[in-house]
């Protein structure tokens, strides 16, 4: 840092997609625009994976960032291990109101007691779908309050081959025909499982405070699950493995031949460059009650910080009203500033999807997952049985004991907040 | 002369490596000072179904993929030692797949092995029907059955022996040349000529290279493993040993556990390293003049 | 039994051509020596008749056979290589079974012959050992094992005997010799040293920039060399060659000169330096080399001529003598294409 | 003629080399060339249609190439003359020192041949912070230091070993120093060996992905590998934007390889 | 003017010692010729003097100055390499100048030295070239142009023309002995070729094991030499050897035997197949070399024995003659020991 004038520049690491990135560097400028002589760097890693090796070989070699964002099922494993600098004194003494912001993203944040990180987004789980394609089949649109049978028959209706024919996705395993429209696009993943088991009335894990072991044994989980499976082994509304391999479901999505992807307010900048056809979000679908799922990233200062007041002036604003609209432009987020989250910079009707809120509608209805030190582990794990148990069709009792069995191990070196 | 290397050695490998394996005798997670558990962590990788999957995938990696990048680089050394035309462009075209950057290579592979539009099966089911090959099968799913995966990756990585078989062809050209006119006026078959003369005379050098790729094989199965795999198809069908120390290391933050595996790895290209220099030995005997 | 012919074969490497139109013919159970300085072809010839090398024009018989376009295991030769080629990873035994073995001959049969073999060239003890324990000489005999331990049609040797020291190398061109008379076998052998050419051969063929000189039994290479080439590379010192109006004293038996421009050659041996009316000479310097010495010497015409004599009568340097040549055993040269001149 | 015949054998082997190895570069090639956006053609064109340098255009500004090569090659610039001439100077000692020397130097090169990259990352971002250059280039040439690879040194052991001992005793009884010994006779006897040994030591250099991961934070300091990798992460219909930025990124390493295969493989036949 | 010097100086390679308290002494200005046979230890003898081998016991001095601890370097001495050691990539006139260049002799002085010694041996018109451009002669003179370029103490020279052709070897030699007479300077020559060893050397000094077996002038070496070994190791064919009381005809003045067991030795040149009263003895097989044959005969009690015989007089195989020995060019040896026996 020699010949530097100034003092070092605030280190921010983040991660994202190219466009994503631009966003930070947005927000940055922005910012050393509003507070003359403040500096921030960032540094870009380009998954989360680069991120969690920055972030640990920086640590561990005594020169962690200043601030780095994080998504709250992961950042349990730096909490728990006190590398996250607690926020309360500084939240008291600054402008900035807890009361501002969505409580669950702010609680998901919570590390025994205390406010480790801020929260930058609200997100859940929606359905988008491609609204010019069920105007095409003339089939009826998702709509608020849709159950999970609903979407199953939505899917089914949806899924056409190249003439436009309703075709079971199963049948065409190595036939001659395969689908070139399906119906619905859905990763087999604990957290998109997650909000149809609290639906159904069940629990991901035995403990949501001090979880011990993966809980999906229970009736109503079981029901989810197997739902979950025979999208692909019953009906086959979903692509198969190759297909998922062959083009992800956002690109499917992208290019028009999906009619329903069930994923975050993220992939929402990818497709406002979607000119060829009109599309929209619809809420989950319900088993019994309307949960969702909480998708939220957050602001966190290293103990380790060497600049714990710029880190925190910027942190500050980041996260006010000006901050997140920065952010709240890329569409990629749901504001955790109410007020955003309110305005138009968040419910812009000019810019897809027109009913961006769902996501608000979502919030009051939103839970958290444990947080567990071990938990991308335990993801990392779940998500590969979850994934055989959907594209191979496993038995359905093997898998649960599977995910518990194996998973167990790693929720006993878990640490808990 | 010697200094700028020793340093280099000593400063930036032996003595990280020295840090690293020392850590494996203690929980540490990066994020904390690490504790002394003894061989904890050692006794914990014996149980650890992941570490064994990784360990087993290494080992049939370098069971596989060795004798075959040393035979297809022995092959093609054979196949393009002497001079005829296009022979020059070929050599060169061999040493191309080494030239690419490693994740340009990763990536230009994941998208060969694209099973619907990659290149590769868009070429098996040439002629086939209804994306069928002409035999009417289905071609590989690559990346998303395991054992076309694990193929894959060992595909991936028999492109990249350019280094190999520049030694090869290296080698193949100072033979002898008169040792093999001797054998034509013998009448000897080509066959008698490769078992009798290329093959033993190659031996040295082909077990030298096996040795070294064999050290390195734990290293090149990261990249493919990392970038085009992701360590899948679930659940482990490619995760390397390289890939478990980088997943628990630096992705579950248990640095001291990954270490043990570090070590382990050491431990075991020692103990494969010791045989081959064993089978060297006993054919460095016939060279001596 | 069986000769060897070839017949106007010209070879080449890449564009440039070693052989040129060379005939060539070595008759059953001859010992045809081919011999010619560094570079000039022989052990192309030696290829090309074992088919190593093509022939760009001309036919090669062997036995009979045109084998011109056979290729070479199938042509029935034997041959011993200048640098052996031995395979250095089998034993003595192996080398020498090789050619029995990759021929489908029994394990067995092909040991005893092997074993036979190394025992007519003297190697029988070294069977087990690998070439990289051998010396030079020991080497070579197992080399000509490998070539015996077959009955080819010819055997092609291509100046075995180049690495060893003096003493090994009259030594084994003694047994070469003995061997030869004892198989009667045909043999091509290909050398560079005159001493060995004289002493094997039953006819030497003198190579040149890859064309036959001259060929001859050795008394005829020595006595009547067929140009100025084949008299000075064969023996050593090289003979003598002026003009033959050159002011020598000829003693002896000496007609008058044809009128033509020749020149005249004789060999050290043909000097004397006690003419009684010899011409004029100083000596530029004497070799003693054991009994005999050499005397270098410059006529009064400034001519420079080599003498033989019994080192203990030998000149002192600087001294001055009378040179006589005995032109019984001079020889005459054309002076411009360097052939003989034959009255 | 039965030499004709294998010649014609050799060639139409060449022939088969070159269709397995050429044609996934091609596909490359053509692939970045394709317009990005499109959904994936079901049949490989090796001439896309519409063509288009989109992917080139779209790789240079999201990835910032442009930047990233300037890094890339500076790295390349200081770092690969470095490690060659690190490797070869360590060699040479090794060729000429003491046999016991040599064997225990030898013999830990054979062992840090073994150490896996990663379990280097951690302790040697300690080292580079303790030295305070963590977050520049410094340390993504750092391993010139050890000739990038040990394997590389002990490949110039060979050759410096193998060169007659009497070109280095003509070099002694004419009162060389060692340095000018090797400067001056040895070098330039194994210039095949360095120009291969460059132009791996360039590829991995400019290969290098772990390092700028772990060591380098600044955007303004990414290379290429780095910009290649965030890239990837671009939805696939954006595939042609990567393909291209591969391009990019093998092309030089290509160049070097070609100058330097012409010289390492040249004396023939 | 300056000498060389070896006291007691043993070397070893390993734990094989192959150099055995050799003492040893070049005059100033004395070409030393060092001869024996393969493995001898010639090379090491020069390795030491050099400075390339520590010598493990004993001294080397150099014009006076005790040079054992000092590295090659600074010694002061030229060397030939048995392999000529030049540097592939350099051109000709770079080699013969890099040892001025090296020592920071201005690059227009050492080009102009490098020339002028080219021209000393006759290679000024290679100086652009490579050393793979030459032909081994032309090697040759570049390696001894190398060593001549600058004045030091001794000259080292490893068999500098063993890999030329007979003709070239000739030339050659005569060249390095004028050259040697010129320059005056000490040299040591380094050789396994006795004919060379004989024409060159002020004297000789005849290495076996590792030992010197003999120190004489050409003349000593030849009329007497020391041991059986010397004996036979100089000349062609080699010494005839028998047993001193074997029956042979003695002609000439023949003293009584002395009462000890001893051998007796003569050369080719010192039989006669004349003799009237000779010992009846069958000739195996003649060799014509030239003007000269060689006789292999089998004496009546069996002892094998070679006789020199002009070519034109020569016996035929199988033919009887009678033996004799000219007693004067006899030479007798210890039977036991090998070495000379001095009455
Ligand atoms: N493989 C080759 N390629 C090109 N030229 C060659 C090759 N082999 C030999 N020559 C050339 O052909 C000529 C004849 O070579 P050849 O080997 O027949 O000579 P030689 O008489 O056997 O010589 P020597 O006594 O040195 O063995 C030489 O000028 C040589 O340089
Ligand atoms: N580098 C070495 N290591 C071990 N032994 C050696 C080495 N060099 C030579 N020798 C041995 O030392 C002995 C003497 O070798 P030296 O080279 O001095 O022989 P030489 O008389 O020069 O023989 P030549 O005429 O073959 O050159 C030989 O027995 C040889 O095998
Ligand atoms: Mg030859
Ligand atoms: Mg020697």
């Amino acid at each position: 840092g020699s010949g530097a004038s100034g003092p070092d520049p605030v280190k921010l690491l983040v991660f994202g997609a190219p466009e994503e990135l631009g966003a930070y560097r947005t927000l940055i400028e922005a910012y050393q625009d509003a507070r003359p002589g403040e500096r921030v760097q960032l540094i870009e890693a380009s998954d989360r994976k680069d991120l969690l090796a920055r972030l640990a070989t920086s640590v561990a070699g005594g020169a962690p960032p200043d601030v780095f964002l994080m998504n709250y099922r992961f950042y349990g494993q730096f909490a728990a291990k006190g590398v996250v600098e607690p926020l309360d004194q500084r939240i008291a003494g600054s402008t900035l109101d807890p009361a501002d912001y969505h409580p669950v993203a702010m609680d998901a944040f919570k590390w025994e007691g205390a406010q480790l990180c801020l929260p930058q987004n609200v997100s859940s789980l929606a359905v988008y779908y491609n609204r010019t394609l069920f105007t095409r089949y003339g089939v009826p649109e998702p709509k608020a309050g849709w159950t999970w049978n609903d979407l199953v028959g939505t899917a089914t209706a949806m899924t056409r081959d190249a003439r436009g024919l309703v075709i079971k996705g199963t049948e065409a395993e190595g036939a001659a025909r395969l689908p070139a429209v399906h119906g619905l696009g859905v990763e087999p993943s604990i957290i998109r499982l997650a909000p149809l088991v609290w639906s159904n009335g069940g629990e991901i894990v035995d403990d949501p405070v001090k979880p011990t072991r993966l809980a999906l044994d229970s009736p109503a989980a079981r029901e989810a699950l197997k739902n979950l499976i025979d999208l692909r082994q019953a009906y086959g509304v979903v692509p198969s493995d190759a297909e998922v391999e062959a083009e992800d479901d956002e690109s499917r999505f992208l290019n028009g031949r999906l009619a329903m992807l069930m994923t975050s307010r993220r992939a929402t900048t990818n497709f406002r460059t979607i000119t060829g056809f009109e599309w929209d979000v619809a809420p989950m679908p319900v088993y019994r009650q309307p949960v969702g799922v909480l998708h939220s990233d957050a602001y966190c200062m290293t103990t380790g910080s060497k600049n714990k007041d710029a880190a925190w002036r910027f942190m500050e604003y980041a996260m006010s009203a000006d901050g997140q609209r920065i952010i709240a432009a890329t569409g990629r987020t749901v504001p955790s500033h109410i007020e955003v989250s309110r305005s138009p910079a968040f419910l812009d009707p000019d810019q897809p999807p027109r009913n961006s809120q769902v996501f608000l509608d979502a919030i009051p209805t939103v839970r958290a997952l444990p947080t567990v030190s071990t938990w991308p582990e335990i993801e990392d794990l779940s998500y590969g049985i979850l994934e055989n148990a959907i594209h191979r069709g496993d038995r359905l009792d093997d898998v649960i004991r599977e995910l518990d069995v194996k998973s167990r191990p790693m929720f006993a070196r878990g640490e808990h907040g | 002369m010697l200094a700028p290397y020793l340093v280099g050695l000593v400063g930036l490998m032996l003595l990280p490596a020295l840090v690293t394996l020392a850590l494996a005798f203690t929980e540490y997670d990066l994020l904390r000072p690490p504790t002394w558990v003894g061989l904890d962590n050692l006794t914990a990788l014996v149980d650890d179904p992941i570490f064994r999957v990784a360990l087993l995938n290494s080992l049939v990696f370098a069971v596989v993929a060795v004798p075959l990048r040393v035979l297809v680089a022995l092959g093609l050394a054979l196949l393009l030692h002497r001079r005829a035309p296009g022979v020059g462009t070929a050599r060169t075209a061999t040493l191309l797949p080494t030239a690419v950057p490693e994740i340009a290579y990763g990536l230009l592979w994941l998208w060969l092995f694209n099973p619907l539009y990659g290149p590769i099966n868009q070429l098996l089911r040439l002629g086939g029907e209804h994306g069928l090959t002409v035999l009417g099968r289905t071609p590989p799913p690559w990346l998303t059955d395991p054992t076309s995966a694990r193929a894959g990756i060992i595909l991936m990585s028999l492109f990249t022996m350019g280094e190999t078989f520049v030694v090869l062809l290296a080698a193949r050209r100072a033979l002898p040349r008169d040792v093999y006119e001797m054998a034509a006026l013998e009448d000897a078959t080509g066959w008698d000529v490769f078992r009798r003369i290329t093959l033993p005379l190659m031996a040295p050098v082909l077990a030298l290279l096996a040795v070294r790729d064999a050290i390195a094989s734990l290293h090149f199965t990261f990249v493919p493993a990392f970038v085009v795999t992701d360590g899948g198809p679930p659940p482990y069908a490619t995760t390397y040993l390289s890939l478990f120390v980088y997943q628990t290391g630096f992705e579950y933050l248990r640095y001291g556990y990954a270490a043990a595996a570090t070590l382990v790895m050491m431990l075991l290209t020692v103990a494969a390293l010791l045989v081959q220099w064993r089978l060297i030995r006993r054919y460095r005997r016939f060279y001596q003049v | 039994m069986s000769g060897l012919t070839l017949a106007g074969v010209s070879a080449a490497y890449r564009d440039a051509t070693v052989l040129h139109e060379v005939d060539l013919a070595a008759r059953p159970g001859e010992l045809l020596v081919v011999l010619g300085p560094s570079g000039a072809g022989k052990s192309t010839v030696l290829r090309v008749v074992a088919g190593l090398e093509p022939a760009t024009t001309g036919r090669v018989h062997i036995a009979g056979r045109d084998v011109t376009d056979l290729r070479p295991g199938l042509r029935n030769v034997s041959m011993v290589f200048q640098s052996y080629a031995l395979f250095p990873h089998l034993s003595v035994a192996e080398n020498i079974a090789f050619g029995l073995e990759v021929r489908d001959v029994p394990r067995r049969t092909a040991r005893e012959r092997a074993r036979a073999a190394a025992e007519t060239v003297g190697c029988a003890g070294l069977l087990g050992r690998r070439p990289g324990q051998l010396s030079g000489g020991e080497r070579q005999r197992v080399a000509l094992a490998r070539a015996l331990v077959r009955e080819p049609d010819v055997f092609l040797l291509d100046e075995p005997l180049s690495n060893l020291d003096l003493t090994l190398r009259v030594e084994m061109r003694a047994e070469l010799r003995a061997l030869h008379d004892r198989l009667g076998a045909t043999m091509v052998h290909v050398t560079h040293d005159q001493t060995e050419a004289l002493v094997l051969a039953d006819r030497i063929a003198v190579l040149r920039d890859g064309r036959v000189e001259q060929v001859g039994t050795p008394e005829q290479i020595w006595r009547t060399p067929a140009s100025t080439f084949v008299a000075r590379f064969v023996g050593s010192p090289a003979m003598n060659l002026l003009p033959a109006d050159a002011a020598v004293c000829r003693t002896g038996d000496a007609p008058p000169l044809p009128e033509q421009p020749l020149e005249v050659g004789f060999r050290p041996e043909a000097v004397t330096l006690d003419a009684a009316e010899g011409t004029p000479a100083t000596v530029d310097r004497v070799e003693v080399i054991g009994e005999d010495a050499y005397a270098y010497l410059t006529l009064a015409a400034g001519h420079r001529v080599v003498a033989r004599v019994p080192a203990a009568r030998r000149p002192a340097r600087d001294e001055s003598v009378r040179v006589g040549v005995r032109w019984a055993d001079a020889h005459l040269f054309h002076a411009d294409s360097g052939r003989r001149y034959v009255p | 003629m039965p030499e004709r015949a294998a010649r014609l054998w050799r060639t139409l082997g060449a022939a088969f080399v070159l269709l397995v190895f050429v044609p996934p570069l091609l596909l490359l090639v053509a692939g970045s060339l394709t317009e990005p956006g499109l959904p994936p053609s079901p049949t490989p064109q090796l001439v896309p249609d519409p063509l288009s340098t989109t992917g080139y255009q779209r790789a240079v500004e999201l990835g910032g190439l442009l930047r990233a090569s300037l890094n890339s090659v500076l790295v390349a610039v200081l770092a690969v003359p470095l490690s060659v001439l690190v490797a070869a100077l360590a060699g040479f000692a090794l060729a000429r020192l003491a046999p016991r020397t040599t064997t225990v130097v030898v013999a830990a090169s054979l062992v840090a041949l073994m150490v896996p990259a990663t379990a280097l990352l951690v302790p040697r971002f300690a080292i580079f912070r303790f030295l305070g250059l963590t977050d520049t280039l410094v340390p993504l040439i750092a391993p010139a230091l050890l000739g990038t690879s040990p394997l590389y040194v002990l490949v110039y052991y060979l050759a410096f070993r193998a060169v007659p001992a009497d070109l280095y005793d003509a070099c002694l009884v004419a009162d060389l120093s060692p340095l000018r010994t090797w400067w001056r006779v040895a070098l330039p006897l194994v210039r095949p060996v360095t120009a291969g040994i460059t132009a791996l030591t360039f590829v991995l250099t400019w290969s290098n992905f772990l390092d700028p991961l772990i060591y380098v934070y600044d955007r303004d300091l990414f290379t290429l590998p780095l910009a290649l990798r965030s890239l990837s992460l671009l939805d696939p219909t954006n595939f042609p934007v990567f393909l291209a930025g591969a391009v990019l990124a093998t092309v030089p390493a290509l160049v070097v390889f070609a100058l330097a295969q012409r010289r390492f493989l040249r004396p023939d036949d």
